[in-house]
């Protein structure tokens, strides 16, 4: 039988809708349920990802697979489905979250049972993969936006899947709200996009931008950046993510994280690069510092966490930010007339898309197994589960190392191909606006090594030392199925960081498709083992050849210690105490105490609550009890979200008093709406 | 005369619900009648037929357009109606029945009238005959909701029989006959009076919309939905302020005809956006939950309103949203009342943690209150998206603007108000309610069905839907 | 593509060799300065040799992290040397990746080295480890800020091509770009490699440690990899301060005699920049440790006029 | 009674406030008032002294007078400084119901002294805010060393129990970092707990006297004579001082003036150890914020000094100079000689450090505003010595109550309000500056004539006082004699015991890498602490 990626991606559909319509049927037997969702998913995800690479894999000379969905079922309106490369590209992307993530939650669901109904899980779940890889296959702008609309409620229930803590109710209804507004800007997007073209099909939209006002078409790229902005996560437009993303369960937030947010990326993709055109330079200025912002607040705020869970979330704003970083440039390129360079751009940011789904899939199903195994997501109480649950932690610290962007890993590989970018974007124009290109790239710089920083925290509070609580104490390693979902992804990671070359001819029909230029041939030196940047002389990049010659090297420590310590002993002992009975887990260092000198660095910017109580009888100088609270509130949070809600809640407040119950007053309104309509008609 | 049959069906059958012996068995004769009115409007909107021009009562273009809508509701109400009578069997129903059906009799008339008098005289009827109604539950605050109804309803039948005279004037000074059908007014065009038109059209304009409910004459509406029951609350929401609508569409006409269609289009636009937002300021502070969808149908008579200023495509997308709306709102309506009934309380103080009492009911009134803000696939969502593109091609960015702002206030203030209604714990009070409501099939299905009818016209809407509103956009507004 | 094996051999051998000479030199003049006889120039090689063979003692709160850190700091400290022209124009590695890499490299090293220095549940390794990861977060885009100057001029990020593109026509030696970008380099340099007056080096009080915090815990051979690792590391960034901006004297060509001169230029360079250290060290008294990111942003700020310079002065 | 005029109003305004409350007042020295109340009157004295006349609480001790009156003593010693004495208030404490009412939550001051009487002489303290052992650590068992009926040389199983816990703090992120009790560098042992969220310190404890070496009951075992060896080594950096204070009690009991030449040549060393432990410190704090140039300097000329001082003595420490009746060795000419070069040049030398300190903006930005010692807090707290003197608490006692040749000379006492650690250094390089006038002035009038006067047996039954100015700060020695020119109690009061608690407080707020520096400016003495 020969595969196709059409067929392959309906059975991945098909697949899906029977395993959330499975769940739905199996709601009152866990263990059935649970097996039967996520195996569904996973091999329908296995089925996608096949697909996508397949389509990708072909190259540029494949046609682009079509069909219609449901032809037979409605007459009136077309569904149709288009597996593009771009699509394609993002098709691969939840695929294989939607694979690693299936495996990973047949263990961890099990964790729900007798409690939550894993059925309803395993069916929301399901739909929610539905409905995202809809939305990334829909070819026309009903499917998309219908699509689009079933992930954000899918996505909602999910969020609000143990709806009776507090938190995540609150947190569920923030989500759902934003995903209505953001939903609102998008359709307005593509009224004014339809206004233009007449036609729903994405084909038709192909730069339709041309044939726009400038008025409407600016219009239109800032509704699709507030739009697909909030989706993904965008600073100021975030605050409902690191809220809803940790209360989800950890495979949704995974799901979330990886690949969710990720759609408002698709979207600005496919809006920005395939139907407006070439761009005037403000779009790419304002992507590109959109990108710096998000990306250095995002991890700024991360720092600030000591919930695990929470903490990922932020990164993910951060994440988000290098990514636009990479399309902003590439946006900029397009209208400097630099083809070549918008596609290095292009390649970076969408090259860091894949790479976070997966470090972030990653770590997100880390925190999961930690949560599944401690109960727990504030960091204050783990620590020392490196001892009890090795693999994850292992697994945990490849995400770290990668989401860092440190080498060999593929954090570090789509980080130096976007510095490339924004170095070569330095000399493509002789305005001032040139100094955006290296003031970001130090930005980048800066949340790199900020990001180093906080999960240097993050891996070290939770997995080294000594448990800080019971809960830590008495954890254990998680089942199989966790691990290999874990594993997979750590797998990946590792092989996107070694292969770069081999990644970026998976893009060349992408890139082709959207610019017209294919660059991986340019890109791949040495036989691709050396990653170039586009110029001849330009900058190069092995990290294969750089971590196979760190192993060469290894001989000279295992030679020092033959010649000189082969007949030493190692001796293990306590660490020094201080002359106490044995040091104790409150004389580690804490995540807030970690993170306090950045606090204190950029004070101006949170402005943290810090109070310390003294509580005595007579003196001061002899307390009974001393209490320290600190906390840091979100600057966006205080001085734009709060006011604007208050604000509003206010207008109600006010607007009520109308409506006090007098009829008098009641026949007056009416009387004076007569006088005024007959003064405003005549 | 299939037309007059569904006016006079209804009509017999309100005798007979007033000489049924039985309470328990009368209410079989609501959903007896719906089927048959169903039955005859579904066969006329397939089949319309020849309407003699002069003629004060036909199944004309506009009146195929939207009955149906409302017939289709009415069955719904009416298969809940019996579940519900069933429930509240210590009240006599003789009277409610009897009005129910009176006033499907009476939107029957008012829907097909085609006389200005005739038009008047049926809405007036129908506010009289939904006053038994709202005072079903015949407590202190029904009655001061009804007399609050009345007033204020009243109030504005006056003023849309003193615009009704006014345009008889305009007739008359004009050199017309005073011959007061629309096909005669509409024909006189611009013979008609200028000064008296255009007051007229204001008096009628405020006239039908305090029966609408459009702000700020919608000061009823909160007190009467908030003590209807909910079966009488989704007739209200979803018929009785059609027929009003319908009004102001065929004097829209008529103005149109008279040359002052750019005046009568920018106060209904002012005045649907204006109503929009009070209402959508309203809900995000209200704690009640009927109130909120009294604000919700305040919301969407500005958006009807809207939609009829922004001339013919606009026109289309009301008549569309005249579906949608009577559809969704009846189903929330429905699913409000199981809620009400369920939870013991009206506001969120009261009521908490539904999906947990009554998951099936509070999971219908979430997804209920996604359709009602419009949330694609469901139907409002492509009508107010008709709507929305109805602004832009005619060139009104700002009133889209407006009218999307006020539907994100909107729906703030309902989802959050229905989040925690549906969400957390369950108060206490609610537990001890010992007349624990039973989640029958008789209180799901129908709102189910409009749900599911809602989502239908939304993702697929029949042809032959929108061909009647093709039509009754020709008819109603003849291109030159 | 062909590896140049005894370029590689070389180099490795250079790092190692003459790293600790670099750390013994820079400690016995800046105790000649104070008027002290100080300790031998050859003492850290002792001191190495000592460490290596003498019995280590591990800390039982300790996960593999501990062992696995000496060994990624000496090869990640290694692999970042062969990155850099030192003698000969091209680098061994140049073509594995150029300044980015290298930053990366180092990287690693430290994010292990924090990490290390959690594992033992100790404070002072904790302290040790938040400290280090600010300083190094705020000296990062100073850093960058400062490449990326050269790299621009240059057209390149590989240290090779940077090198090389000095001895193109129409390359100005050490104009006012480049001035700005050594200083804001050089606060960097000072910051990265624990000097006064951002860390001492030889102090012995935990509470205001920095660097040595992280180590208190090793001894034995992990102790000598790390201070090795530490100590090429010193070289490799001084070596890349001297051959980015001053890119005198590079041999050209394999033969003896322009390897011995290049070695000899690279001596003199280096010998030049630890005078310099020295003097900052001598003259300094170490800054608070919240005043630190004022120093870094001095750094970023002349960095930043570094890069306006290039196309503002010209 | 032979009564200071300065002191009279006072004991008179005390008398008609208390009437015959106060059972007996004397005045065995006219600057030493020794009041005798009932144990309920203790709190209201020290409590009218210490608002009213501006009294400090210099001391708390204890005395075990069971043998004779079966009581304890306990008594309370008042510094007046503007009136230029003493207060002590003695009240006696039942045998059978060893309890004391606490005066710390009036006076803070008093807080580790109660709780060491607690520790050593099994007096329960009463409405003490913190009563827990101070003195002797927890696994000491219950055992009251300074009883007379302790035999000195008890062999004690240690006691295995609870042990001391330290406080903390609550709240989410906070965690404690133990310093100590071993030191890297010749530090003496102690144990510094922080309570941090980070870098700020929210809370310090200190846990101090783990060298407890029993001298106060080493004193009452030994012949006077020999004592004076004992007190010169309660803290090495304060041998002379402490000696001298010591001396000073024995001559004051006997009853005998030493010759001026003696008390000028023990200023002589007096200001010599301030010379070298001030020049030391001033090293020593530049080293701590690494700006090791400095430190160098200042451990050069410390090392001159200290050559210079084992040149007139024979003790690098000036150790073995003093006796009690005067001092045993006589500077000759060339010694005096090279003593004024010496000043000479190391008021050059010193010039050019402080020229070199006082220029660096580095060093001032580290030690300005840092471990700031609020005058209230330095009030309350009763700190002494330089870091009171930084902290505006003015008081001296070389001006207040001159002992040896302090009255014929003329200095300032530098104050300062600023009380962070640049107060500190600066009142340190002030009073070095000030060493060098009196140095000069010294060796100027010196005297002639005899270096020492016999002191013969000290008689039984007396009390006396003994104080120095020393370096650090104020030092008193009181004695009680018993027969056979032995003791029956000696209260060793070290300014370290008073100063410590101050450091707790100097320190909340700022970073820990900045606690070396503050530590290192109040440079207080363990040893002296412990005894």
């Amino acid at each position: 039988m020969n595969l196709t990626p059409a067929m392959l991606l309906l059975v991945s559909l098909c697949g899906y809708a029977i395993g959330a319509a499975g769940g739905m049927l199996l709601l009152r037997r866990e263990r059935p349920a649970n097996v039967w969702c996520f195996g569904v998913a996973a091999l329908s995800g296995l089925s996608g990802l096949l697909a996508a690479l397949l389509m990708l894999a072909g190259g540029t000379g494949t046609g682009i697979p079509q069909f219609e969905l449901f032809r037979p079922l409605l007459p009136y309106i077309h569904f149709s489905v288009r597996l593009d490369a771009l699509s394609a590209f993002f098709l691969l992307i939840v695929s294989l979250l939607g694979l690693a993530i299936s495996l990973f939650s047949l263990g961890y669901a099990k964790g729900f049972f007798g409690r939550k109904n894993v059925g309803v899980l395993g069916a929301l779940f399901n739909a929610l993969l539905l409905a995202t890889t809809t939305m990334f296959v829909a070819g026309d702008l009903w499917l998309f936006l219908i699509a689009w609309e079933l992930m954000a409620l899918t996505a909602f229930c999910l969020v609000s899947f143990e709806h009776e803590k507090a938190e995540t109710r609150k947190a569920g209804v923030l989500y759902f709200i934003m995903s209505h507004i953001d939903a609102g800007c998008i359709i307005l997007g593509f009224l004014l996009l339809f206004q233009a073209s007449g036609d729903y099909s994405f084909t038709s939209l192909h730069d339709i931008g041309a044939k726009m006002s400038p008025g409407k078409r600016d219009a239109a790229f800032l509704l699709f950046l507030v739009g697909f902005g909030i989706k993904a996560g965008i600073v100021p437009l975030h605050i409902w993510l690191p809220a809803a993303h940790p209360v989800a369960p950890s495979n949704v937030s995974a799901l979330m994280s990886g690949v969710i947010i990720k759609t408002g990326i698709y979207g600005f993709t496919r809006v920005c690069f395939d139907f407006l055109g070439t761009p005037p330079l403000w779009w790419g200025v304002t992507v590109l510092t959109v990108g710096t912002i998000s990306a250095v607040l995002g991890v700024l705020y991360a720092l600030m966490e000591h919930d695990l869970k929470r903490l990922l979330a932020y990164h993910s704003i951060e994440n988000i930010g290098i990514i636009l970083m990479g399309l902003g440039a590439a946006l900029m390129f397009l209208h400097t007339g630099h083809p070549l360079l918008a596609t290095l751009g292009l390649i970076a940011g969408l090259y860091h898309t894949i790479n976070h789904a997966t470090f972030k899939g990653l770590l997100f199903l880390g925190a999961g197994a930690v949560l599944h195994a401690t109960h727990t997501r504030n960091m204050e109480e783990m620590g020392g589960l490196i001892k009890r649950m090795p693999q994850t932690a292992f697994f945990f610290l490849v995400g770290a190392v990668a989401i860092s962007a440190l080498p060999p890993l593929n954090g570090f590989v789509s980080e130096w191909l976007t510095y490339q970018a924004l170095l070569q974007g330095f000399g493509t124009t002789e305005s001032l606006m040139r100094l955006i290109f290296p003031l970001s790239g130090a930005m980048l710089a800066l949340t790199g090594a900020l990001a180093a920083a906080c999960f240097v925290k993050a891996f070290g509070i939770t997995f080294l030392a000594q448990p800080r609580s019971a809960h830590a104490e008495h954890a254990h390693e998680v089942s199989l199925t966790m691990r290999l979902g874990m594993g997979l992804l750590a797998a990946v990671c590792v092989v996107l960081g070694l292969f770069p070359t081999q990644f970026v001819r998976l893009l060349d029909p992408l890139t082709q498709q959207i610019i017209g230029q294919q660059l991986s041939a340019q890109l791949s030196l040495a036989n691709g083992l050396v990653l170039g940047s586009l110029t001849a002389k330009g900058g190069t990049v092995s990290t294969l050849g750089l971590a196979s010659m760190a192993l060469c090297l290894l001989p000279i420590p295992f030679g020092l210690w033959w010649v000189f310590a082969r007949k030493t002993k190692v001796r293990r002992g306590p660490t020094w105490d201080c002359g106490q009975r044995g040091l104790t887990p409150r004389m580690e260092y804490t995540a807030t105490g970690f993170s306090k000198p950045i606090r204190m660095v950029f004070k101006a910017l949170f402005q943290p609550h810090r109070e310390v109580q003294r509580e005595y009888d007579f003196s001061p100088y002899f307390a009974k009890n001393l209490r320290f609270e600190s906390h840091v509130e979100e600057v966006f949070e205080r001085r734009i979200y709060r006011p604007a809600r208050i604000l509003i809640l206010r207008a109600s407040r006010r607007i009520r008093t109308l409506q006090a119950g007098s009829v008098h007053a009641y026949l007056l309104y009416i009387f004076v709406t007569l006088l005024a309509l007959l003064l405003f008609a005549s | 005369m299939k037309e007059l049959a569904l006016i006079a069906v209804p009509f017999v059958a309100a005798i007979a619900a007033l000489l049924w012996p039985k309470d328990e068995t009368r209410p079989w004769l609501l959903p007896a009648t719906g089927v048959v009115h169903v039955a005859l409007t579904m066969w006329l909107l397939i089949a319309p037929p020849p309407v003699e021009p002069m003629a004060w009562v036909a199944f004309d273009p506009l009146a195929r357009a939207v009955l149906p809508a409302v017939s289709v509701l009415f069955l719904a109400c009416a298969a809940y109606a019996v579940s519900y009578l069933r429930l509240r069997s210590e009240r006599p129903n003789r009277v409610f029945v009897a009005c129910l059906l009176a006033v499907l009799g009476l939107l029957s008339a008012g829907h097909q009238a085609r006389h200005l008098g005739l038009l008047w005289i049926a809405t007036e009827a129908v506010t009289l005959a939904a006053v038994p109604l709202l005072h079903f539950n015949n407590t202190g605050r029904a009655f001061e909701a009804t007399w609050k109804y009345l007033l204020v309803g009243g109030t504005g039948i006056a003023l849309s029989l003193l615009g009704s005279f006014c345009l008889g004037y305009a007739s008359l000074h004009g050199g017309g006959g005073g011959d007061l059908t629309f096909v005669a007014l509409t024909a006189q065009g611009a013979g008609l009076s200028r000064p008296w038109v255009l007051t007229a059209w204001v008096l009628l304009l405020v006239g039908y919309g305090t029966k609408m409910g459009l702000a700020p004459m919608h000061t009823w509406k909160p007190d009467a939905y908030g003590e209807a029951p909910g079966i009488v609350g989704a007739l209200l929401a979803g018929a009785v302020t059609t027929v009003a609508f319908t009004a102001v569409l065929r004097v829209r006409a008529v103005v149109d005809a008279a040359g002052a269609g750019v005046v009568a289009g920018r106060t209904l636009i002012v005045i649907g956006l204006f109503s929009m937002l009070v209402a959508a300021l309203f809900l995000l502070g209200t704690r009640d939950f009927k109130r909120m969808l009294a604000y919700s149908s305040v919301e969407h008579m500005g958006i009807l309103s809207l939609g009829a200023g922004l001339g013919g495509a606009g026109v289309w997308a009301a008549l569309f949203h005249v579906w949608t709306n009577a559809l969704t709102k009846g189903a929330v309506f429905l699913s409000a009342g199981n809620i009400r009934r369920a939870g013991g309380g009206r506001t969120q103080d009261e009521v908490a943690g539904m999906a947990i009492l009554t998951p099936v009911s509070a999971r219908i009134f979430v997804v209920c209150m996604l359709a009602i803000t419009a949330c694609p696939p469901f139907g409002p969502f492509f009508s107010e998206l008709r709507i929305l593109r109805a602004a832009f091609a005619d060139g009104q960015g700002a009133v889209a603007a407006v009218f999307l702002a006020a539907l994100l206030f909107a729906f703030l203030g309902l989802s959050r108000l229905v989040f925690a209604i549906v969400d957390g714990r369950p108060r206490a009070a609610a537990k001890k309610t010992d007349r624990r409501f039973r989640e029958t099939a008789g209180v799901i299905v129908p709102p189910l069905v409009l749900l599911g009818l809602s989502l239908w016209l939304g993702v697929a809407t029949p042809s032959v839907l929108q061909e009647a509103w093709t039509a009754a956009v020709q008819a109603l507004f003849p291109l030159p | 593509m062909k590896l140049d094996l005894p370029a590689i051999v070389a180099q490795t051998a250079l790092l190692l060799l003459l790293s600790p000479l670099l750390s013994g030199l820079i400690k016995n003049w800046k105790a000649k300065l104070q008027n002290r006889r100080g300790a031998r120039v050859w003492q850290p090689y002792f001191d190495l040799a000592k460490f290596l063979r003498k019995d280590m003692v591990v800390s039982e709160h300790a996960s593999w992290i501990f062992n696995f850190t000496p060994y990624v700091l000496l090869l990640t400290a290694l692999t970042a040397g062969l990155m850099v022209p030192m003698v000969t124009a091209q680098a061994p590695l140049g073509l594995f990746g150029g300044v980015l890499a290298l930053v990366g490299m180092l990287a690693l090293g430290r994010f292990f080295m924090a990490l290390a220095g959690l594992d033992p549940a100790t404070t002072f390794g904790g302290m040790g480890s938040s400290r280090e990861m600010t300083i190094a977060a705020i000296a990062e885009p100073a850093m960058m800020m400062a490449i990326f100057t050269v790299a621009i001029t240059a057209g390149s990020t590989n240290l090779g091509q940077i090198v090389l593109a000095s001895q193109r026509p129409g390359w100005e030696f050490f104009d006012p770009a480049h001035a700005l970008a050594f200083a804001a380099m050089f606060i960097v340099l000072l910051a990265e490699t624990g000097r006064i007056p951002v860390d001492n080096p030889a102090t012995h009080l935990e509470l205001t440690m920095i660097h040595e915090a992280m180590l208190l815990e090793y001894s034995g051979r992990y102790l000598a990899f790390m201070e090795w690792g530490a100590a090429i590391k010193q070289l490799v960034l001084m070596a890349l301060l001297a051959n980015l901006f001053f890119p005198l004297g590079l041999a050209a060509d394999a033969t003896p005699a322009a390897l011995g001169l290049g070695l000899l230029w690279f001596a003199g360079k280096l010998l030049a920049l630890a005078a310099a250290v020295v003097l900052v060290e001598f003259t300094n008294a170490k800054l608070r440790l919240f005043r630190v990111p004022d120093l870094l942003s001095a750094a970023f700020i002349l960095a930043t006029l570094a890069l306006v310079s290039t196309f503002l002065f010209r | 009674m032979n009564l200071l005029p300065s002191l009279r109003p006072i004991l008179d305004e005390l008398t008609q406030r208390f009437g015959a409350q106060i059972e007996h007042a004397h005045a065995p020295q006219p600057n030493e008032l020794y009041l005798h109340a009932k144990l309920e009157l203790a709190g209201a004295l020290c409590s009218t002294l210490y608002r009213k006349h501006q009294g400090r609480l210099a001391g708390v001790f204890a005395e075990d007078a069971r043998a004779g009156q079966n009581v304890f003593f306990v008594y309370y010693l008042l510094a007046l400084d503007a009136a230029h004495g003493f207060v002590l208030v003695r009240v006696p404490i039942p045998a059978d119901q060893p309890e004391l009412n606490s005066v710390t939550n009036a006076i803070p001051a008093a807080n580790w002294q109660e709780r060491e009487i607690q520790d050593l002489f099994g007096i329960r303290l009463v409405g003490h805010p913190n009563p827990r052992r101070c003195a002797l650590h927890d696994d000491w068992p219950e055992v009251y060393p300074l009883r007379k009926d302790f035999d000195l040389h008890s062999q004690l199983p240690p006691f295995m129990g609870e042990r001391h816990k330290f406080r903390e703090v609550e709240g989410e992120g906070v965690f404690q970092v133990p310093v100590g009790p071993v030191h890297a560098g010749i530090i003496e042992p102690g144990h510094f707990l922080f309570s941090v969220a980070g870098e700020p310190v929210l809370y310090l404890q200190l846990r101090m006297f783990y060298v407890h070496k029993g001298i106060e009951k080493l004193f009452e075992s030994l012949p006077i004579p020999h004592c004076v060896r004992l007190a010169e080594s309660i803290s090495g950096d304060s041998s002379v001082a402490h000696a001298t204070a010591f001396c000073h009690a024995v001559e004051r009991a006997a009853g005998v003036e030493p010759p001026p030449r003696a008390r000028a040549l023990r200023t002589i060393c007096l200001e010599l150890e301030r010379l070298y432990n001030h020049i030391a410190d001033i090293g020593a704090i530049c080293t701590d914020v690494a700006f090791v140039t400095a430190h160098m300097h200042a451990m050069r000329l410390k090392e001159r000094i200290l050559r210079v001082n084992e040149e007139l003595t024979g003790n690098r420490l000036l150790r073995g100079m003093a006796c009690p009746g005067g001092v045993r060795f006589d500077f000759d000419a060339g010694q005096l000689r090279a003593l004024a070069q010496l000043v000479d040049e190391l008021e050059r030398q010193f010039n050019d450090l402080s020229e070199l300190t006082r220029g660096n903006s580095g060093l001032r930005d580290r030690l300005e505003t840092t471990g700031v010692l609020t005058p209230k807090v330095a009030r309350d707290l009763g700190v002494v010595g330089i870091a009171g003197r930084a902290s505006g608490f003015d008081h001296d006692l070389r001006r207040d109550v001159p002992h040896d040749f302090y009255d014929q000379v003329q200095f300032t006492v530098p104050v300062l309000t600023g009380g962070d650690v640049q107060c500190r250094f600066d009142v340190r390089r002030d009073e070095v500056v000030q060493s060098f006038a009196i140095l000069r002035q010294v060796m100027a009038k010196l005297p002639a004539g005899p270096i020492a006067v016999p002191l013969g047996e000290v008689p039984a039954d007396r009390v006396a006082l003994g104080y120095v100015e020393g370096w650090r700060g104020e030092i008193f020695h009181w004695i009680h004699t018993a027969p056979g020119n032995r003791l029956a109690r000696c209260k060793v009061k070290d300014p370290s015991l008073q100063n410590w608690p101050a450091l707790s407080e100097a320190i909340l707020g700022n970073i820990i890498p900045d606690f070396p520096v503050v530590n290192k400016s109040f440079n207080l003495s363990y040893s002296g602490t412990d005894r």
